[in-house]
């Protein structure tokens, strides 16, 4: 029963040491998307948008933090204030600002369709009659394949996780997989998708919406001013290029 | 004994012969429980056994039917003989399904009843006949039903055992084993676990059996009724027969000292 | 199968390895699964002692709570007590005039999962109180011990013996369900675990070694409640 | 709380529950199969058989089923791409979708947690009971048919309708897994209406009618079935 007590005593003490609120905290997915970002083997979260974020705190001059939560529940959690700002590439689309605001975009990279290279899927609607199609929940790419594909695909089967369905379609469960083509980049590079290319580029304003963008409470304008200035500042002093060049060999801001 | 019973012998000794256990020994690890007891049953003998506990007589009963394999000794049920092999240093019967057929022909009556409790007395008194021996469904119920009646027990043919009296799930267990229409009719202390009032019941109903004429093994702690039902007792004493006799001879002449002083008790 | 083998290099301790990560997973879901436990035996004295003991409301309202809590998934009360509960308790702060509070996900896990073992501890705890011998309570009452004391000194102690089996199964159900935190992103050992594979697209392997992990809580647990056992029934002949 | 998105999404609940249900019966189904045996074997087996038997419900009970789940899906979908033979085979349409791995997944689990259940059942039948049913000839295989599988079945129905309540419990891990049952729509709807809790209360409900159901049915059939006192 002491020991017990003690525990309880303990955890209630975590609990209100936990209650400061100094820091920003900046949500993303708890499964790897590289190159934007993957936690690595120690658990820190690395890669171009990890560091593009930690670039906008110190314009901010906010202390930050990165917390994982699953993909499907970031919305959530951002509402629950378990997180104040989602910085993990999330698509900046007129149905998720029924719910909550954006920054300003600070990338916009186009989507695309992978499949076997032996495969004639083309992009177009007609090509992917009969196949199934692999995409992950919750984004901008689900609903394009919604959109366009699923009337005439096989079947449509969403993932919780970008590698999920990569993994899927290596195993030859799906027949091709819409996502971001940078995200791709990293599957198409590895060993288990060599036999994968890019069969096309897709592009949908409405759908794709406007490029990537901190999401924000409504209501919290302050903070999503302060990101807008941020992203305009890192974009002007050349800090957005360095970091970028690290990753890729063209401009990932878009036009 | 001979167990090649000339037909002039049996024509002599009129009713056929039922049972004969020869010479049975029985060890549980370094303990000899059994040491060359034999028994010779013909139609409507009541053979008692008695005997202190521990004295092996449980034990001699369940190896008839081979519940416990003995080590040493033959076992002709019927007039046909169990068979036997050692496998790994053990004895077992050879042919199971022998084993089976003969255990059919011999109904046991168990001291824990050891009714089937998922099935209501009618059930349990018609699942042997009809899975057993292949009597039809209706041939069993009515012969069921005719066993249950003769035991007084006809109105609780629907019920389940865990709702009956202690006696009366034993008069369950004796119509179960009448069923079956058995060459002999072995009884494990069928009273010893029965309140002191329900006893009497019980033993009403055996009697009935024996004064029928049913060729019945019965080993018992109530040394009365095995004085007034028995054709012949046997009192066993440490794995031997000690004493074998008449009731009068077991009860009133015993040869040995420790027979005499443990059917004292009666007097 | 030689993929297998091949990549075993990912699980290592050094460089480039997944090993640290993994145990750092582990000290997580041990974590929570500790204080999820505490937790859940807390409620669940008190919920077998209002069970027993409480007014009519108090039992109708433990009742419900027992009831709702094991008729509904647990990756559902743990999406719905994780995201409504903290903004529940936040809303109700502010509106009472206090800051929000900052839950965190260790914290929330916790919560989540304390709340859900205490409706089965609060069932396993009171059958083991109804197992106590009346007359044993009895006789401390007649002893003038007061309440608190005879729970103490007397109900605790005998209702163990009773207890501990159920008890014990809880435990290796909550070690399991803190895997279900994996759903809502919180990182313990079955999220880190599906971070690796993803990473490295190693599933098989780490999916196995994540489940030998586990395995092996599970059997040293065995032990230790196994030790417990033998303990709390000191004075008493073997329970059938 | 706003529950407008209920009328349209309720076709595609109906065939979630669908879905749910027959994860459910299929599991418990094959799952019962494979737990009478391993239940049997550890009470009667030989030595071997029953090692198997009892570390097979040590890891089944030991890991977490979402890791076996995971384990068995993408685990084993990995080894696929290394036997191109597989996918030319008949199997490969089976393989191919997700349901048959929850199936398997569930029937595991299933097999294991009630295969324990199943050997204290059997171990619980007293033996006077199965001695009688010697004594009287039957069969070994009779007397498993006849007296005592029927009398653990018995033994165990009190506690089945608790244990198929928790296999109902763990169905909707099947949605990690790209199977869309209750818990699949529901997370459907959270993802479409950006509603948080309305779609969650929605499901729980449903389970707990679900729930309801079973615990009925089982004291319905416990009703039906004679209890020794």
């Amino acid at each position: 029963m002491k020991k017990i007590l003690t525990t309880l005593a303990i955890a209630a003490v975590g609990f209100s040491a936990s209650t400061a609120m100094a820091e920003v905290r900046l949500g993303l997915d708890s499964a790897p998307y590289p190159p934007f970002y993957e936690a690595d083997t120690n658990g820190d979260f690395i890669g171009w948008e990890t560091e593009i974020g930690d670039a906008l705190c110190a314009a901010m001059n906010e202390e930050c933090v990165w917390v994982g939560v699953a993909w499907d529940g970031i919305i959530p959690a951002l509402l629950a204030k378990k997180i104040d700002a989602i910085v993990g590439s999330m698509s900046i689309t007129a149905e998720r600002m029924k719910t909550i605001d954006f920054s300003d975009k600070y990338y916009n990279t186009p989507a695309a369709i992978i499949a076997p290279k032996s495969s004639d899927i083309d992009g177009s609607p007609e090509s992917v009659k009969g196949k199934i199609i692999g995409v992950q929940v919750s984004t901008t790419h689900q609903n394009y394949v919604e959109a366009t594909y699923e009337s005439m695909a096989d079947s449509v089967k969403t993932y919780q996780d970008f590698n999920e369905h990569n993994q899927d379609l290596f195993a030859g469960r799906i027949d091709a997989v819409v996502g971001d083509s940078l995200a791709f980049k990293d599957f198409l590079e590895s060993d288990e998708g060599a036999n994968f290319e890019i069969k096309a580029s897709l592009s949908n304003e409405e759908i794709f919406g406007l490029g990537v963008g901190a999401g924000i409470r409504k209501g919290e304008d302050e903070l999503r001013e302060k990101f807008n200035a941020a992203i305009q500042q890192i974009r002007a002093d050349g800090t957005y290029d360095a970091i970028s060049k690290k990753y890729f060999d063209f401009d990932i801001y878009g036009e | 004994m001979s167990s090649d019973t000339p037909s002039d012998f049996k024509l002599h000794r009129s009713p056929a012969e039922a049972l004969i256990v020869e010479n049975i020994h029985k060890k549980f690890d370094d303990t000899e429980v059994l040491r060359g007891v034999s028994l010779e049953a013909h139609e409507g003998d009541v053979l008692s056994i008695i005997g202190a506990s521990g004295s092996g007589k449980s034990t001699f009963l369940r190896c008839i039917n081979l519940l416990e394999q003995p080590d040493e000794g033959e076992l002709r049920i019927g007039g046909e003989q169990i068979k036997f092999v050692v496998k790994r240093g053990k004895r077992i019967p050879a042919d199971m399904k022998q084993v089976e057929r003969l255990r059919s022909k011999l109904g046991m009556v168990f001291q824990s009843f050891n009714l089937w409790s998922h099935m209501n007395v009618l059930q349990n008194v018609m699942e042997v006949p009809v899975q057993v021996l292949g009597v039809s469904k209706a041939e069993a119920q009515e012969r069921a039903e005719h066993y249950l009646n003769r035991v007084g027990l006809w109105e609780k043919r629907d019920a389940y055992p865990a709702y009956l009296s202690g006696g009366q799930q034993q008069r369950a267990g004796i119509a179960r084993a009448l069923a079956i229409q058995p060459r002999v009719m072995l009884f494990d202390e069928p009273t010893s676990a029965l309140d002191p009032e329900l006893v009497g019941e019980v033993l009403k109903v055996i009697q009935d059996l024996a004064n029928e004429g049913r060729t019945m093994i019965l080993v018992t702690h109530e040394m009365k009724f095995a004085r007034d039902v028995s054709t012949q007792v046997i009192f066993l004493h440490e794995g031997r027969v000690e004493e074998r006799g008449t009731p009068q001879q077991v009860f009133y002449e015993p040869e040995s000292d420790r027979c005499r002083s443990f059917v004292s008790s009666i007097h | 199968m030689s993929d297998l083998f091949a990549n075993l290099h990912y699980l290592s301790f050094s460089d480039g390895g997944w090993g640290w990560n993994l145990l750092r997973g582990l000290a997580s879901t041990l974590q929570i699964a500790l204080g999820a436990y505490a937790l859940g035996m807390f409620i669940g004295l008190f919920g077998a002692l209002g069970k027993l003991n409480g007014s009519t409301p108090t039992r109708w309202l433990l009742e419900i709570y027992t009831t709702l809590i094991r008729a509904v998934p647990e990756l559902v009360l743990i999406l719905l007590l994780y995201y409504a509960g903290t903004a529940a308790i936040n809303h109700m702060l502010e509106s009472m005039g206090f800051r929000p509070i900052d839950i965190s996900g260790l914290v929330a896990g916790i919560a989540v999962l304390g709340i859900v073992q205490g409706a089965y501890a609060t069932e396993v705890i009171r059958g083991a109180m109804l197992a106590v011998p009346l007359g044993q309570i009895e006789a401390a009452q007649a002893f003038g011990m007061s309440r608190w004391k005879i729970l103490r000194r007397i109900t605790i102690p005998a209702m163990l013996p009773f207890a501990l089996p159920g008890l014990s199964n809880l435990w290796l159900i909550v070690t399991k369900d803190t895997a279900l935190l994996a759903v809502v992103g919180f990182s313990e050992l079955a999220l880190v675990t599906r971070q690796a594979a993803g990473s490295t697209r190693s599933y098989l392997m780490f999916f196995l070694a994540a489940a030998c992990l586990y395995l092996c809580i599970t059997l040293i647990s065995n032990q230790l409640f196994r030790y417990l056992e033998k303990r709390s029934r000191r004075g008493q002949p073997e329970l059938v | 709380m706003q529950w407008y998105w209920v009328a349209e999404y309720v076709p595609k609940f109906i065939d979630g529950i669908i879905i749910t249900l027959q994860l459910l019966s299929l599991s418990i189904f094959f799952g019962m199969i494979l737990a009478v045996p391993i239940g049997l074997v550890q009470v009667t087996g030989p030595r071997w058989l029953a090692a198997i038997a009892r570390s097979f419900c040590t890891v089944i009970r030991g890991t977490p089923l979402l890791i076996q789940l995971w384990l068995l899906y993408y685990g084993l979908g990995s080894l696929f791409p290394l036997m191109p033979e597989i996918r030319e085979s008949f199997l490969w349409p089976i393989l191919r979708d997700a349901f048959p791995y929850a199936v398997l997944a569930f029937t595991l689990s299933v097999a294991g947690y009630e295969g324990e259940v199943m050997r204290g059942a059997f171990k619980g039948v007293p033996k006077g009971e199965l001695e009688a049913a010697r004594a009287f000839g039957m069969s070994r295989f009779k007397i498993l048919r006849r007296i005592w599988l029927p009398r653990a079945l018995q033994n165990v129905l009190p506690t089945l309708a608790g244990e198929f309540v928790l296999t109902l419990k763990s169905t909707p891990l099947a949605a990690t897994i790209t199977v869309f049952d209750v818990y699949g729509v529901g997370s459907i709807v959270r993802q479409e209406t950006y509603r948080v809790y309305e779609p969650l209360l929605f499901v729980a409900g449903i389970y707990i009618c679900l729930t309801a159901v079973i615990v009925v049915f089982f004291r319905w059939l416990e009703n039906r079935v004679p209890r020794p006192a």
